[in-house]
């Protein structure tokens, strides 16, 4: 009946190690200061046991040297823990430069998956192993967080925003991937594989798919159909700024400051474009909240995303940089 | 101690004075153009009238001093609430690439 | 502390002492002149009146507090959305404001010279006066804010699916009249609790209850009402004075 | 004739209902507060039973969900906050301060009705269908996705709440004016410290808690849209409110009980606690840090990473003051005069348990070691040691300390002694296994899971069987005590304090007269003036 119960999780990427060191660590400390006091605690209960009825303790009142020893100590040991931990925490926080990018959506109860070549997945997730991968992750509902334990990752999905977890798989093979944040009826349903693989066997993957757009794509024919080249294309008396080269730029808002362009910002742009005017412009762009999806906001940003990069699919818009925007 | 202490009629009608010109001095300041500065102004006045308020009619002026220890760790907790929730927000996209 | 407690005439540590004789279902009565008002489980009426003060103060810190969540809200979203919150604010009343502000101001005034007639032992007549009046100002406060509130349902500024906003923040318009009415009405609740207190306190008044020797009632009532219009000096420019020089 | 004390002054069902005695008023707590314990505890058996098999085969998940949920909220705000602050503080605070009774007499009943009508909104919620946010009523779920009875929960913790925050208003105001003469700060029973600083965090974080599930009420009673995200809401916030009370929170349910420990080593090691004033002092740092701290549980929740920095700093900063206390306990126990009652027993346990349970909190304030952890089991077994190892072993440690005191009657003590044992045993083997489930990566609030984890769940299951055992035998002697039992001395244990003094049980003034103090508790040798007090 029970013939598979590990009793530790299998190391299979690149951040594994470094989650285990610490846990090691902490694991020692744990069990060193819990056998001390329980020695202590015994032998104590042992050799000063009452003898007779009327006996009382020692009046000692206490010590200045051992409050101090045993203040500074646990003081010490938790400065080693916490710089060790915010050190790991930083690392797998920042994304290097130029992971794979893949879209997540989660919802109420799955998780969908597009690569940028335009192949979707629903609770699956095929990486190739040693490359850095970025997800970038949405939610169409409520809170979810996605989980490889064999990873050692996780990052909530926060409806509103966009959070970015990477990792890079080191060991292929099928691995379990949860929802961890309690999103209701199904929660314990919201599960399924990763499966990391030689990068060959990867690419044989991709091309094996049925692909559909890539999401620059159909994010272009949003760009279409939703009217927004309207306004953001040459000629069109620049009410809107044009999107060539916007994005990883840094933008001139009308207020003096300045921001990055990013996911988040493009996102923010469309959801509530008042909430950052570019400088020079005016504030008469409407919401799109509500009209597209999560999932179609991630193509349309992956579209503007295209426009900056040098074998971008072009289209609408591609002009010179108009200087600052 | 608060008991005991009676203060003159006139103090709580200078007191009252400076509230009711405190309320014309914010309601001014607010037609005017000054920036962040509003935000400060506005708050220095809303401060100033509560100080008032707490030190003579509810009678701090003359409490205990375990009264005073009470007062301020109300706004003092609610500046630990206010100070640490925002190191959060102010510090948000701090590190490029991390949407967070 | 513990200031004039009774003298005792055993010392701890010490036998367990032997009870006087009880006759079933009495207590000991307390034999010697203490104020009536005094509650047996206190030995002075200093020592009463510091509790009850006390306890008021400790209370208003929990009051700080819980609208403490409230104005972290606001800070959170006001600013992540400052110009969205001045136009939303713009809508708002100042006269409607400024007056309320007075109003509460005075009912403050009257409130503190309502203690100060307990104090000093006026004629009952005199305390009902003072305290009838922060009454009748608390009523007219209420009474304003129930304009508004009628004002803000007809123009469709009740967050909800029935909100309208014409301007260019309705995201952040909607946020900031969710929270205008989450701060005012649990203001405005505030007051009518306060109301409920002072009706008490002056009907004790009126039956000379409160004199120079015994007025906490008066005096811890009067923390509370006076605590209910430090939150109002705070939500008048937070709420009503930010949109001051907003630009269409 | 029987001498008049607390129990037999005044008979009837009115007299104990429109009661306004402390002792009287902590026994309706223990009564309401006991029926809350086995009612959460009959959650957590289907929690258990459902986790038996991987598939989700018992209950449906609905239910289940409603299961953790209904445990969570029953469990924390309607037993571990109130217990040992409501009964055990309730009823010896006032005595062991030399006072007739709290500062406020009828607001401390009051806030036993509150507690109730907090209890009948709950119960409510349950027997209508029940609610399924989980405790922590996470927006947007609580407020836009869930389809239970969140309105009547959420009022339920907000009413309850004020019960709370009356209560620590009382201990303040009484512990401030209401001493004995004699009295000073530094003659105060541990306990009493404890509990101040309970009261600190009750007052200060509770209404913040308060507002925070009026508000979730509101969002989904009324389409306010504080948190919600369409309106640039931020779940995010929802969570740094929530945590700002229910991290300290977890500070109400284990300082009571550290103060519980503090007397029961005292009393059993016959010697006074080593560094007074350092378990004294770190009860106040621990309530007064531990509101610095909330942000360890949304590191990986869309937090800034520098904001995770800091809360991750302090986290480690408030884990100190409790590593004093632990070893300070232990000191104490060096050159007593030890004898191994079931008070001490819970005592060991507790320390055993303490230890354990605060340790593993520092894996999870390692930023890069939660990343892992957050909501797995880890955090449950971990939070598990530190509620039912720390604050329940505390809880029923005290209540078979003071239990003489309290109904004038001794226990079995044999009896106790194998409780105390099947608690510590069942504990483990519940609680254990969770450790290994949760850095396996077996996700908190799952229905069903991956067979892998089954033989640790299966275990678990068997320990919450020992565990029950552990729990249902003390009400069960301590009822029959109360007819059978053989009756007490005033002082059974030969304890010091001013609890110990006055008869047992204790007349309703608490004592004949006004006790003149000249020294702190727990002085059993002659006291030499050495070393630190």
């Amino acid at each position: 009946m029970f013939t598979n119960f590990p009793f530790f999780p299998e190391q299979a990427s690149a951040q594994a190690a470094q989650v285990d060191g610490i846990y090691f660590f902490m694991v020692a400390i744990t069990a060193f200061f819990s056998l001390l006091i329980a020695a202590l605690v015994v032998l104590f209960a042992i050799k000063y046991r009452r003898r007779h009825k009327d006996e009382v303790g020692a009046a000692i009142h206490g010590s200045l040297a051992l409050e101090l020893l045993w203040t500074v100590i646990p003081f010490m040991i938790t400065m080693v823990m916490f710089a060790w931990g915010v050190k790991v925490f930083y690392e797998m926080y920042r994304p290097p430069a130029g992971a794979m990018e893949v879209y997540v959506v989660g919802k109420q109860w799955m998780w969908k998956a597009q690569h940028m070549d335009g192949l979707r997945e629903i609770n699956e997730l095929h990486v190739p192993i040693g490359r850095p991968v970025k997800l970038i992750m949405g939610s169409e509902d409520v809170l979810h967080s996605f989980y490889i334990p064999a990873f050692r990752v996780k990052a909530d999905v926060i409806p509103g925003r966009y959070n970015v977890l990477w990792f890079t798989a080191t060991k292929p093979g099928r691995y379990h991937l949860f929802c961890a944040e309690y999103c209701g009826t199904n929660h314990s349903g919201m599960i399924g594989w990763v499966y990391a693989m030689e990068p060959t066997e990867f690419q044989a993957w991709l091309g094996g798919g049925t692909a559909s757009d890539t999401p620059a794509a159909a994010g272009e024919k949003l760009f279409q159909s939703q009217g927004c080249v309207a306004c953001h294309r040459q000629g069109a008396a620049l009410q809107g700024p044009l999107l060539t080269s916007v994005f990883g730029s840094t933008v001139t808002l009308q207020s003096g400051a300045t921001v990055v362009a990013d996911e988040a910002y493009i996102r923010e742009s469309i959801v509530n474009p008042q909430a950052k005017i570019v400088a020079g412009f005016q504030p008469i762009m409407p919401t799109f909240q509500g009209l597209v999806t999560e999932e179609q906001l991630l193509q349309l940003i992956a579209y503007v995303k295209s426009l900056s990069t040098p074998g971008g699919s072009g289209g609408h818009g591609a002009a010179p940089p108009p200087g600052k925007n | 101690m608060s008991a005991g202490h009676v203060a003159p009629k006139s103090m709580y009608y200078m007191v009252f004075g400076a509230l009711i010109v405190g309320t014309i001095l914010t309601v001014a300041a607010a037609k005017v153009d000054m920036g962040p500065l509003n935000n400060i102004v506005m708050l220095a006045i809303a401060c100033t009238k509560a100080t008032l308020v707490i030190l003579f009619f509810m009678h701090v002026r003359w409490s205990s001093r375990l009264t005073w220890v009470v007062a301020m760790s109300g706004f003092f907790w609610l500046l630990i609430l206010f100070g640490i929730g925002m190191t959060d927000y102010m510090s948000r996209g701090w590190v490029p690439g991390t949407l967070r | 502390m513990s200031k004039g407690r009774a003298q005792a005439d055993e010392y701890y540590p010490g036998p367990v002492h032997q009870p006087p004789v009880h006759i079933a279902g009495t207590h000991v009565e307390h034999t010697h002149g203490h104020h009536p008002k005094l509650q047996h489980h206190f030995d002075t009426m200093a020592q009463q009146i510091e509790a009850s003060t006390l306890g008021m103060w400790v209370f208003l810190v929990t009051e700080i507090m819980f609208f403490g969540g409230l104005f972290m809200c606001y800070l959170v979203y006001r600013t992540a959305s400052p110009e969205g919150f001045a136009e939303a604010s713009h809508h708002l009343n100042v006269t409607w404001g400024a007056v309320n502000t007075i109003v509460l101001i005075v009912s403050s005034l009257t409130m503190a010279l309502g203690v100060r007639a307990a104090q000093t032992s006026a004629p009952p007549k005199t305390q009902v006066a003072w305290i009838v009046a922060t009454m009748a100002l608390g009523a007219a406060f209420l009474g304003v804010k129930a304009i508004e509130y009628t004002d803000k349902f007809t123009h469709h500024l009740v967050p909800g699916p029935y909100f309208k906003w014409e301007g260019k923040h309705p995201a952040a318009a909607e946020m900031f009249y969710s929270l205008y009415f989450c701060m005012t009405g649990l203001h405005a609740l505030h007051m009518v609790i306060g109301l409920g207190i002072m009706m008490v306190i002056g009907i004790m008044a009126w039956r000379r209850q409160f004199d120079a020797d015994y007025y906490t009632p008066v005096e811890v009532s009067g923390l509370y009402w006076h605590f209910v219009d430090i939150v109002w000096i705070f939500l008048f420019p937070l709420l009503y004075l930010i949109g001051g020089h907003f630009t269409e | 004739m029987e001498t008049l004390n607390y129990i037999n002054n005044g008979q009837g069902l009115a007299s104990w209902l429109l009661t306004k005695d402390h002792k009287r008023i902590a026994l309706l707590y223990l009564a309401s507060i006991t029926f809350f314990f086995f009612l959460g505890g009959l959650f957590a058996f289907m929690i258990r039973v459902e986790l038996l098999t991987p598939a989700g085969d018992v209950m449906t998940a609905d239910t289940y969900n409603k299961m953790f949920t209904m445990h969570g909220v029953v469990m924390v705000f309607f037993f571990l906050i109130p217990s040992i602050p409501a009964v055990l503080g309730n009823f010896l605070i006032p005595i062991m301060i030399g006072a007739k009774d709290l500062a406020f007499p009828r607001i401390n009943l009051l806030s036993w009705y509150i507690y109730v009508l907090g209890g009948l909104f709950t119960l409510t919620a349950a027997l209508s269908g029940g609610v399924d946010t989980g405790w922590t009523f996470y927006t947007p779920y609580s407020t836009a996705a869930a389809n239970s009875h969140v309105i009547t929960a959420a009022l339920g913790v907000f009413i309850t709440g004020f019960s709370s925050i009356l209560t620590g208003l009382n201990f303040i105001v009484t512990v401030h004016r209401m001493r004995a003469p004699g009295l000073t700060w530094f003659r105060l029973p541990l306990f009493v410290w404890a509990h101040y600083a309970t009261s600190l965090i009750m007052i200060l974080g509770t209404p913040v808690i308060a507002i925070t599930v009026l508000l979730v009420a509101a969002e989904r009673m009324l389409h306010m849209g504080i948190f919600d995200p369409a309106l640039g809401g931020d779940p995010v916030l929802f969570q740094h409110l929530f945590w700002f009370y229910s991290h300290p929170a977890v500070y109400i349910m284990i300082l009571p009980a550290m103060g519980v420990i503090s007397e029961i080593v005292q009393a059993f090691s016959r010697k006074n606690i080593f560094g007074y004033s350092f378990i004294a002092f770190s009860s106040l740092a621990i309530a007064i840090i531990g509101f610095l701290v909330w942000g360890h549980h949304i590191f990986v929740a869309g937090q800034s990473v520098y904001a995770g920095m800091i809360f991750s700093f302090l986290s480690f900063v408030v884990a100190i003051p409790s590593a004093i206390k632990v070893f300070n306990w232990t000191a104490t126990i060096y050159k007593g005069s030890v004898r191994l009652d079931s008070p001490m027993l819970y005592a060991f346990g507790f320390l055993g348990l303490f230890t354990i349970g605060g340790l593993t909190g520092l894996f999870l304030a390692a930023m890069g070691l939660d990343i892992h952890m957050h909501d797995t089991y880890f955090v449950v077994a971990h939070f598990h040691y530190i509620m039912v190892g720390g604050a329940i072993m505390g809880y029923l440690g005290g209540l078979h300390y003071w239990w003489p005191k309290i109904t004038g009657r001794l226990y079995p003590e044999g009896w106790a002694k194998f409780a105390a044992l099947m608690v510590f045993v069942g504990f483990n083997l519940t609680f254990f296994p969770q450790f290994v489930a949760g850095y396996l990566g077996m996700p908190r609030r799952y229905h069903a899971y991956p067979d892998e984890f089954q033989v640790l769940n299966v275990a678990s299951t068997l320990g919450a069987s020992v565990l029950s055992v552990g729990y249902v035998l003390p009400m069960v002697y301590f009822l029959w005590s109360i007819f059978a039992g053989e009756k007490s001395p005033a002082d059974p244990w030969g304890a010091k304090g001013l609890e110990w003094e006055t008869p047992s049980p204790p007349p309703t003034e608490n004592f004949y007269v006004t006790p003149i103090v000249t020294h702190g508790t727990h002085q059993y040798a002659p006291s030499k003036e050495v070393g630190i007090v």
